[in-house]
């Protein structure tokens, strides 16, 4: 299912983009499946997870072996100033690291699931959606570029970080630098996969939806449609449903961990950067003002993506309603059919596509806002406390 | 890209290829007086393609059309016939491409000029709080215009898409039942003058608090200042008299289903302005009916959407910025009353201003969208009023209802909240919590002062 | 097997009837008149022992409360009158509120005869192994916690007053949380059954209409036929759920708020002390009481899943076989489904507010925003008090 | 319909002393010998001479009150903290600005009011029409209850206030009684709503209790067809007899019902289900009795053909059905009107009572520091009075709301009672009627919201609630920062940076979840999935 879509540059940037994850994945240990070309399925390889559980404790040993970035002179300055920075900052770390040892499990707990999951979607892939003309997915594409660049651009700005705020240069600060970017690269990864999978589920949804807007006008030019095609897209949307329910299912912790670790990355550097310049009055170096702004940018970036993702999907289960809204106007409608479509709308009715993670919050648009809001005004209690503290 | 923009060629082409017998709308006959895009000519030859220059289409709206129009936001479309526009020539688009130049090229000036000293004798400051909440305001308005010109200049082609289906569903009603839909639109000028006012005032009253000598830079901010937030408001108004002919529309639709309602139907006596031989032939040309209104509705759901999404942005940012402004000021006035002593009547009559020009905004916006949303939603209630002993009518009703089960349209910003009259209600409440916060960050103020007095003594 | 419902059931219920919450007698004990009214005399008889424990602990010279200092009093005052409110609301419900959970029982027993007749002990456990889990995990959890207690905590007078007294309250509410978890949990075994068997239908009807001839004459008529016992079962489901929320609306109510008001207290508590280094630290306690709301919600939520699974796979039985259709069936389905939408299951406290997941994100919220709002002011404010 | 004009009384009937109060006091323009005569409302342009006159000599009496006991406020504003003022100054016309609402809307919708309760009494002929009758007489007690209820309050606050707080030598402070107008006015106007709204409640349950009942008989019907004289179902056959007796019995003294109708059972357990026995019947119409009495021993003998005619036979439950719906619906359209014509009193209610409720406790705590207090808000200084006050507010919020939530439930609960309809008697062609049905079911909407700011659930109050406890902290916070600002700290400097220290801990555990809620209590939106 990884193949090249169509013959221009942007499906073949997308192929490669999927293939390159699926492949650091491999690298990485992520992704205990291999791949059999002829029956067109994965198994999971028990070598592969320990492979991985080997790399990663490596990578997690070699990060806190060598840990340098305590004495970088600026962050001293800013938990001398509030010891409160010191402490989120200190749990911070403890959360992340917790966050990939428990993402690392749960992939490999549940990589039964997973498989079956993305058997599951091959299978559909290659049995129902193959024989649809596959040219303007632009949004899918899109948005596995854009998925592809944030993954990129998270570890640019990681290595930048590291690099800019470290006063000097040595082997042990490569060495961990370097094992902190795989790690991160991996937990990217794992969160990418989800999104892929959700990507995929959107764009054959967005198939279904095609289908019957080609019914409608078909109906509305006359023509006559036959009742079980309606039959046939409405038991495909129920499989897309239950495959996406089982996913959202599978990955609900991860995804509610990275959010929150995300988000509250984004806060801590916004205040780690205004103590540092407002309320400790430094004098604003150039290396400053690029370093934590473009950090701060580009995770934003990614979590707007991700929620961008779900709620892209979202929507697009919405407008299946919206489409058969548009059989209402078509006169002398043939019986079957009428029933059908009504089963359909009974069934939107009662389940649409959506993302709740662990039924704390559901991932849309909405939710996002109330996250900026959120972060927003634990900043300014944050800054609060700073001043108490002055 | 979405699926659905495709889809609606369908029903138009039917409707044009097979039109209806001419019926009686539930407005009753047509008097001349309300009628929608041509003064003098009556509907049936009201459909000629030919160009009429003296009956423009939209002059309803035409004053607030011309300000946009003027400040480059709107195309300046050409009048193709009374139920069409095209695109604008090529000069008015040069026009307009001009306009927004300039506009960008005033709010690069505008940012230069807010980070060196040329404007400090603009933003002077009673407190350092206040200072960057002032600093932030302009940033926002600016940040707000320039967007707001953006997206109108992305969204020429769908803004005239729009129109065009607007039109063409008005052609249909007229050919169906003779029906001219338009009400008047005074309240559009009402808020235009009121927020010119309101903007000079606030110009005048800033030029009276500046100290000492106005440089000429000075004066060209301040004017391009107000200009801003007066197109920025002068949008807000466009949109929500759009929405209102929406509204209109839908509405003219749920008065037409509500004729075949069992009110109707039992009720001997005159309710709501229909007139008696409509009852007469109820229910037989039900069929029909029911079509042309689901093919309305699915028009009018379609017309929503492209409003929605046109001003989305715009909706979001200015939400964001009248929120940040009625905070601020709220603050500022807070200050003030709270304040022993020192209370100018200057920073009063400013706040009072910005207050009442958001405010009034806001109130208008949300309940615009209030309205039209409820009205969308209206249609499967009034529906569901309809009783029919035969089955294939209890078969046309069940369609549209099986389908609008939990199917709520709702006028989003940006799908971050839904826009209707418990908006202003939740902006309220954040107003009050944000003030709070602010009054506190105060207080510390205030209390480190006091600390720090002992201190020193 | 020996009764209905099975030994493990038929221990708890006489467990919850010792405590008085369960007013109804249960099967196998004759005169059920006399058992009603003996049961409705002996929670009036707790109710009126503990609220006269709670009115000396209030009012008496003794030092059952805080003494320090006014924060401590204030805390400890708090809790008991939410305790008592708690227990209140508990003994009341179970003396009027009996006709509806009368009413639960006996659909829970007419539905469950069509479930597997539980024999073995073990299935039984298997049966009910999420409720034995939170309950003895629960009770376990808050004696390890008593015990450690006692081994680190300097036990002075006041500690032990405060405490024997306080803490059978608390047992009192954690018990009849876990009553709740009882009856979501036996109304989430009928569910489970129910989607059960429509999945095994669907799977049915696609397996008979994916063949040609498989589909015998008959076929529509009986699918029919199951859809419909299907349909009643599902109403039998949501009277169980209607009288399980008229037997315990108000008591869940404030078994959850006086849970909530303790957690809040504690935690205040526990920060004030850390900040003015006084040397107790029996805010360890608050741990079992951090675990009860989770587990309740976690049931319900776990029973309000049912439905749209239920409708899922009611929409998964095709209604039509590559040539025929049925059109009887189809109209079957879509009442099923009209009915579903009609009767949702959603568990909530008179209408306050949903108890699913979310409601625990909002608890977590709002005892967040008091922490925030008095910490910030909690500098100062001591100062006059300590 | 004039055949049936005699025997349907008007639900006005049980409001004449309610009208005659609301009359004196000068809440209803109506006239009142129509009234008296023909149990009409119709707009009498005395009475809105009388209204304008009430309301204008109100005003003055009040803002006479306010200046009389006002000059300690203005000495006040001095020594007090400006919050504490601002937030008097505002509260002391509140009370005024909610009577002034009620008494305006009063007037604007005189003629409307009529209008509404001629739709009730249409409804109820066409309810009588198909013979589910229902009694207004409990209306009347429900009326005299909360008269007696809100007089009892009224005084209580008064007199205690009055005695304990005012200093009784000066004639001026007879004028203290003016403070209880606003609130008594505001009481009557909404006991009229509430009694309306509790009677669309009646008309609701009633709908639901006939569906039941065809339900409940077409059981029997069935279980005498199959010829089982005991009423144990194929269902619970399998049980062992003796639990069975023990519920059985349970059912008997419970309330007796049996296997046929559970719901029936759980609706009447609810209590507030009156399908009209013969008693009420005869207080409530006089020839209706027949009608009721030979339509009662049917319900006795469990089984005849006549219960076959109803639901067996398809075209008359069809027509019932439909004529039930159509009720339903109009009723839910009566349920609109009337939030319409209540909606801006309610409101301001709304806004009342979560002021009043803050205030009041604020003021409380005020009270307790020994801190000055503006005049009016004196109850406040005695714990007791306050609780009363506090109860008596909250009382009239809480219970619209939960009225208003009660009748959304009972109307839901008709699609419910119609599916059971279809169940029971299960044939193709009622499956057809009872899909569309509930399709139009589904969309009658009978939800009470003020202005559409927001909705009349149960939901807002959770909001609400949350709203006051954390506006009170704010306040109480703000209170004390204005204390500690007098006295000057010396201890602070030293003390801050460890209580940065620890609560910043604190904080950091739930500091992420707090903001939100911050978020979700001001914007009073209960997350919804």
């Amino acid at each position: 299912m990884f193949r090249p879509s169509g013959s221009g540059l942007r499906q073949k940037l997308v192929s490669l983009t999927l293939k390159a994850a699926l492949l650091g994945s491999w690298i990485l240990g992520i992704f205990p499946f291999t791949f059999d070309s002829w029956t067109r399925k994965l198994h999971r390889s028990k070598w592969l997870m320990i492979y991985g559980v080997l790399v990663n404790a490596g990578l997690v040993a070699l990060i806190l072996c060598n840990d340098t970035e305590a004495e970088s002179q600026e962050r001293m300055e800013v938990f001398r100033r509030n010891p409160l920075a010191e402490q989120i900052n200190g749990v911070h770390d403890i959360l992340s690291l917790m966050m990939v040892s428990f993402m690392l499990f749960r992939a490999y707990w549940k990589s039964g699931d997973i498989e079956r999951i993305l058997n599951e979607q091959m299978d559909l892939n290659h049995r129902h959606f193959r024989h649809y003309p596959l040219e303007e997915w632009c949004s899918f594409d899109k948005f596995v570029l854009y998925k592809g660049l944030s993954i990129v651009l998270e570890l640019a700005s990681m290595l930048l970080l590291e690099l800019g705020m470290s006063p000097n240069y040595n082997r042990q600060l490569f060495l961990g630098v370097t094992s902190l970017c795989l790690v991160l690269l991996g937990v990217l990864l794992g969160v990418s996969h989800f999104h892929f999978a959700v990507v995929y589920v959107y764009r054959y949804v967005w198939t279904v939806n095609r289908e019957l807007l080609r019914l409608v006008n078909e109906l509305a030019a006359g023509r006559t449609v036959e009742a079980s095609r309606v039959d046939y897209l409405l038991s495909l949307y129920n499989r897309l449903l239950d495959i996406n329910g089982r996913l959202v299912k599978v990955y609900d912790y991860q995804m509610v961990w990275v959010m929150v670790n995300f988000l509250s990355a984004n806060i801590m550097s916004i205040y780690f950067f205004i103590i540092f310049v407002i309320s400790l009055k430094k004098e604003i170096d150039v290396k400053l003002l690029t370093i934590i702004p473009q950090t701060l940018i580009v995770n934003v970036f990614d979590f707007s993506l991700s929620i961008a993702v779900c709620d892209l999907a979202e929507r697009t289960g919405k407008q299946t309603s919206t489409i058969l809204k548009l059989f209402n106007d078509i006169e002398n409608l043939d019986e079957k059919v009428a029933r059908s479509i009504s089963d359909f709308s009974l069934f939107c009715s009662h389940r649409r596509l959506r993302f709740s993670h662990c039924g704390l919050f559901f991932v849309n648009y909405e939710m996002g806002f109330r996250m900026t809001i959120t972060s927003f005004m634990y900043l300014l209690f944050l800054i609060q406390f700073d001043f108490w503290n002055l | 890209m979405s699926p659905n923009t495709w889809v609606i060629e369908m029903p138009t082409e039917k409707s044009r290829s097979r039109p209806y017998p001419q019926r009686i709308s539930p407005y009753g006959v047509h008097h001349p007086s309300r009628d929608a895009f041509t003064r003098t000519r009556d509907p049936p030859t009201a459909a000629t393609p030919t160009k009429i220059v003296d009956h423009p289409v939209f002059e309803d709206i035409r004053t607030i059309m011309s300000v946009l129009k003027a400040s480059g936001l709107m195309p300046i479309y050409e009048q193709v016939s009374d139920y069409e526009v095209g695109p604008p020539t090529k000069t008015n688009e040069f026009y307009s491409f001009f306009v927004r130049g300039v506009v960008h090229a005033l709010t690069l000036f505008n940012i230069y000029s807010l980070f060196t000293p040329i404007s400090a004798q603009l933003f002077y400051s009673y407190r350092e709080t206040d200072n960057v909440n002032q600093w932030i305001e302009l940033l926002l308005c600016i940040l707000t215009y320039t967007l707001t010109v953006f997206v109108c200049a992305r969204n020429t082609k769908s803004m005239l898409r729009i129109m065009n289906e607007i039109l063409q569903l008005d052609e249909e009603v007229r050919r169906q039942f003779g029906a001219n839909l338009n009400e008047n639109f005074g309240f559009s000028v009402k808020f235009l003058v009121g927020i010119a006012v309101s903007q000079t005032y606030i110009i005048i009253l800033k030029i009276y608090a500046v100290k000492g000598e106005i440089t000429p830079t000075s004066y060209v901010l301040l004017a391009f200042y107000a200009i801003q937030n007066g197109l920025t408001a002068t949008y807000i108004v466009f949109a929500s008299a759009l929405l209102k002919i929406v509204y209109i529309r839908f509405h003219f639709i749920n008065q037409l289903l509500n004729g075949y309602t069992y009110g109707q139907q039992q009720k001997p006596k005159q309710k709501r302005n229909h007139n008696g031989h409509f009852r007469a032939a109820l229910m037989d040309n039900f069929p029909e009916d029911s079509l042309f209104i689901y093919r309305m509705h699915n028009k009018l759901l379609r017309i929503y959407k492209g409003i929605n999404d046109c001003c989305n942005l715009i909706l979001v940012s200015f939400l964001g910025y009248s929120f940040y402004t009625v905070t601020t000021n709220c603050y500022n006035l807070f200050v003030q009353i709270t304040a022993k002593g020192m209370i100018s009547p200057n920073i009063l009559q400013w706040c009072f201003a910005w207050l009442c020009m958001h405010v009034s905004l806001l109130a208008l916006l949300s309940r615009s969208c209030g309205l039209t949303t409820r009205e969308a939603n209206a249609t499967a209630q009034i529906l569901a009023r309809v009783y029919a002993k035969a089955k294939e009518y209890q078969n046309i009703i069940d369609k549209f209802l099986t389908k609008s089960i939990k199917q709520e349209v709702q006028f989003t910003a940006y799908g971050f909240f839904a826009i209707d009259n418990s908006t202003l209600f939740k902006i309220f409440s954040a107003v009050t919590t944000y003030l709070v916060i602010l009054i506190q960050f105060k207080q510390l103020e205030d209390s480190k002062v006091d600390d720090s007095i002992p201190a020193q003594t | 097997m020996s009764r209905q419902g099975g030994q493990v059931l038929h221990f708890h219920l006489r467990l919850f009837q010792c405590l008085g919450f369960h007013g109804l007698p249960l099967p196998g004990d004759g005169d059920p008149s006399g058992w009603r009214r003996r049961m409705r005399a002996w929670g009036l008889f707790l109710l009126l022992a503990l609220s006269g424990l709670v009115l000396v602990c209030l009012f008496s010279d003794e030092e059952f409360l805080y003494q320090e200092d006014m924060f401590g009093r204030v805390n400890d005052a708090l809790k008991y009158v939410f305790a008592e409110l708690a227990v209140l609301a508990i003994y009341l419900e179970t003396v009027t509120s009996q006709r509806d959970l009368a009413n639960f029982w006996y659909l829970h027993f007419r539905l469950s005869s069509r479930m597997m007749e539980a024999g073995s002990l073990r299935r039984e456990f298997r049966q009910y192994r999420r409720f034995i889990i939170t309950l003895y995990g629960l009770i376990l959890c808050e004696l390890i916690m008593f015990v450690v207690m006692w081994w680190i905590q300097p036990i002075n007078k006041q500690f032990l007053l405060f405490w024997t007294t306080y803490e059978p309250l608390v047992v009192l509410t954690y018990l009849r949380n876990i009553q709740f978890i009882l009856h979501m949990e036996l109304l989430r075994q009928q569910l489970a059954q129910l989607e059960q068997e429509l999945r095994l239908l669907a799977e049915y009807s696609r397996f008979a209409c994916s063949g040609t001839g498989r589909s015998f004459p008959g076929f529509e008529t009986f699918l029919q036929r199951r859809l419909l016992q299907k349909q009643r079962v599902y109403n039998g489901v949501w009277e169980m759920y209607r009288s399980f929320q008229g037997a315990f609306n108000y008591s869940i109510l404030t078994v959850l708020l006086s849970i909530n008001i303790r957690i809040a207290v504690d935690c205040y508590f526990m920060y004030y002390t850390i900040y003015n280094n006084v040397s107790n630290i029996d805010y360890f306690l608050i741990i079992p009481a951090v675990l009860e709301i989770p587990a309740f919600v976690y049931a319900s939520q776990s029973c309000m899943v049912h439905v749209p699974r239920i409708a899922y796979q009611l929409h998964n039985i095709v209604p039509s076989s590559g040539s025929c259709s049925y059109p009887d069936l189809s109209l079957q389905i879509q009442n099923f489904s009209l009915q579903l939408l009609h009767q949702p299951i959603s568990i909530n406290c008179m209408g306050l507010t949903v108890l699913d997941c979310s409601f625990l994100t909002r608890i977590a919220c709002s005892v967040g925003t008091y922490m925030i709002y008095t910490i910030q002011f909690m500098p100062k404010f001591s100062a006059p008090y300590v | 319909m004039p055949s049936s004009e005699p025997e349907v009384q008007p639900l006005l009937q049980q409001f004449q002393q309610l009208f005659f109060i609301s009359k004196i006091a000068g809440i209803l323009p109506q006239d009142l010998e129509k009234f008296r005569s023909r149990n009409v409302l119709e707009k009498s342009r005395s009475g809105m001479v009388y209204m304008m006159v009430t309301l204008v000599v109100y005003v003055m009496f009040y803002n006479l009150l306010i200046y009389s006991f006002g000059e300690e406020d203005r000495s006040l504003k001095a020594t007090q903290s400006t919050l504490t003022f601002v937030i008097g100054l505002f509260l002391t016309y509140i009370g005024l600005i909610m009577m002034g609402t009620d008494q305006l809307t009063a007037l604007r919708n005189q003629g409307k009011l009529g209008e509404l309760y001629e739709r009730i009494r249409l409804a109820d002929e066409r309810l009588f029409k198909e013979k589910c009758v229902l009694d207004n007489s409990c209306i009347g007690r429900r009326i005299r209850i909360m008269l007696i209820m809100t007089v009892l309050f009224e005084l209580s606050i008064l007199v205690a206030t009055y005695i304990k707080l005012v200093d009784y030598t000066q004639w001026m402070s007879v004028l203290w009684v003016m403070s209880a107008v606003p609130t008594f006015i505001n009481t009557l106007d909404k006991i009229w709503f509430a009694v309306s709204l509790y009677a669309l409640k009646e008309r609701f349950e009633a709908i639901n209790a006939t569906l039941e009942e065809l339900v409940m008989t077409h059981e029997k019907f069935k279980i005498w067809l199959r010829g089982e004289s005991d009423n144990t179902t194929s269902l619970d056959s399998s049980q062992p007899p003796q639990y069975d007796s023990n519920l059985e019995y349970l059912y008997k003294e419970l309330g007796g019902l049996d296997l046929g109708s559970m719901g029936k059972g759980s609706v009447a357990g609810s209590g507030k289900n009156k399908v009209a026995p013969v008693a009420h019947s005869m207080n409530s119409f006089g020839e209706s009795i027949e009608t009721a009495s030979d339509k009662f021993p049917r319900n006795q003998m469990s089984s005849n053909l006549v219960y076959e005619s109803e639901l067996a036979n398809v075209s008359k439950v069809e027509e019932k059905l439909n004529n039930l719906c159509q009720v339903h619906d109009e009723i839910c359209e009566i349920g609109k009107a009337m939030n319409e014509l209540w909606s801006y009193p309610i409101l301001s209610l709304m806004a009342y009572g979560f002021l009043i409720f803050t205030a009041q406790l604020y003021f409380l705590y005020c009270a307790t520091q020994t801190q000055p207090i503006p005049s009016l808000f004196r109850s406040a200084k005695n714990p007791l009075i306050t609780v009363i006050v506090l109860s008596y507010t909250s009382g009239k919020c809480v219970y619209l709301i939960y009225l208003s939530w009660k009748t959304s439930l009972a109307s839901k609960r008709t699609g419910i009672t119609l599916h059971k309809c279809g169940v029971v008697a299960d044939d193709n062609l009622l499956y057809e009627i009872v899909n569309h049905l509930s399709l139009k079911l589904l969309n009658h909407s009978v939800d009470f919201s003020a202005c559409g700011f927001f909705t009349l659930d149960m939901e807002t109050l959770y909001g609400v609630s949350g709203g006051i406890t954390s506006y009170l902290i704010i306040l109480i916070q703000f209170n004390l920062a204005a204390q500690q600002a007098k006295e000057a700290i010396q201890t602070f400097s030293s003390l801050n940076d460890t209580a940065g220290l620890v609560g910043s801990v604190t904080e950091m555990d739930n500091g992420s979840s707090t903001l939100h809620d911050l978020v979700s209590t001001t914007m009073l939106t209960p997350t919804t999935g």
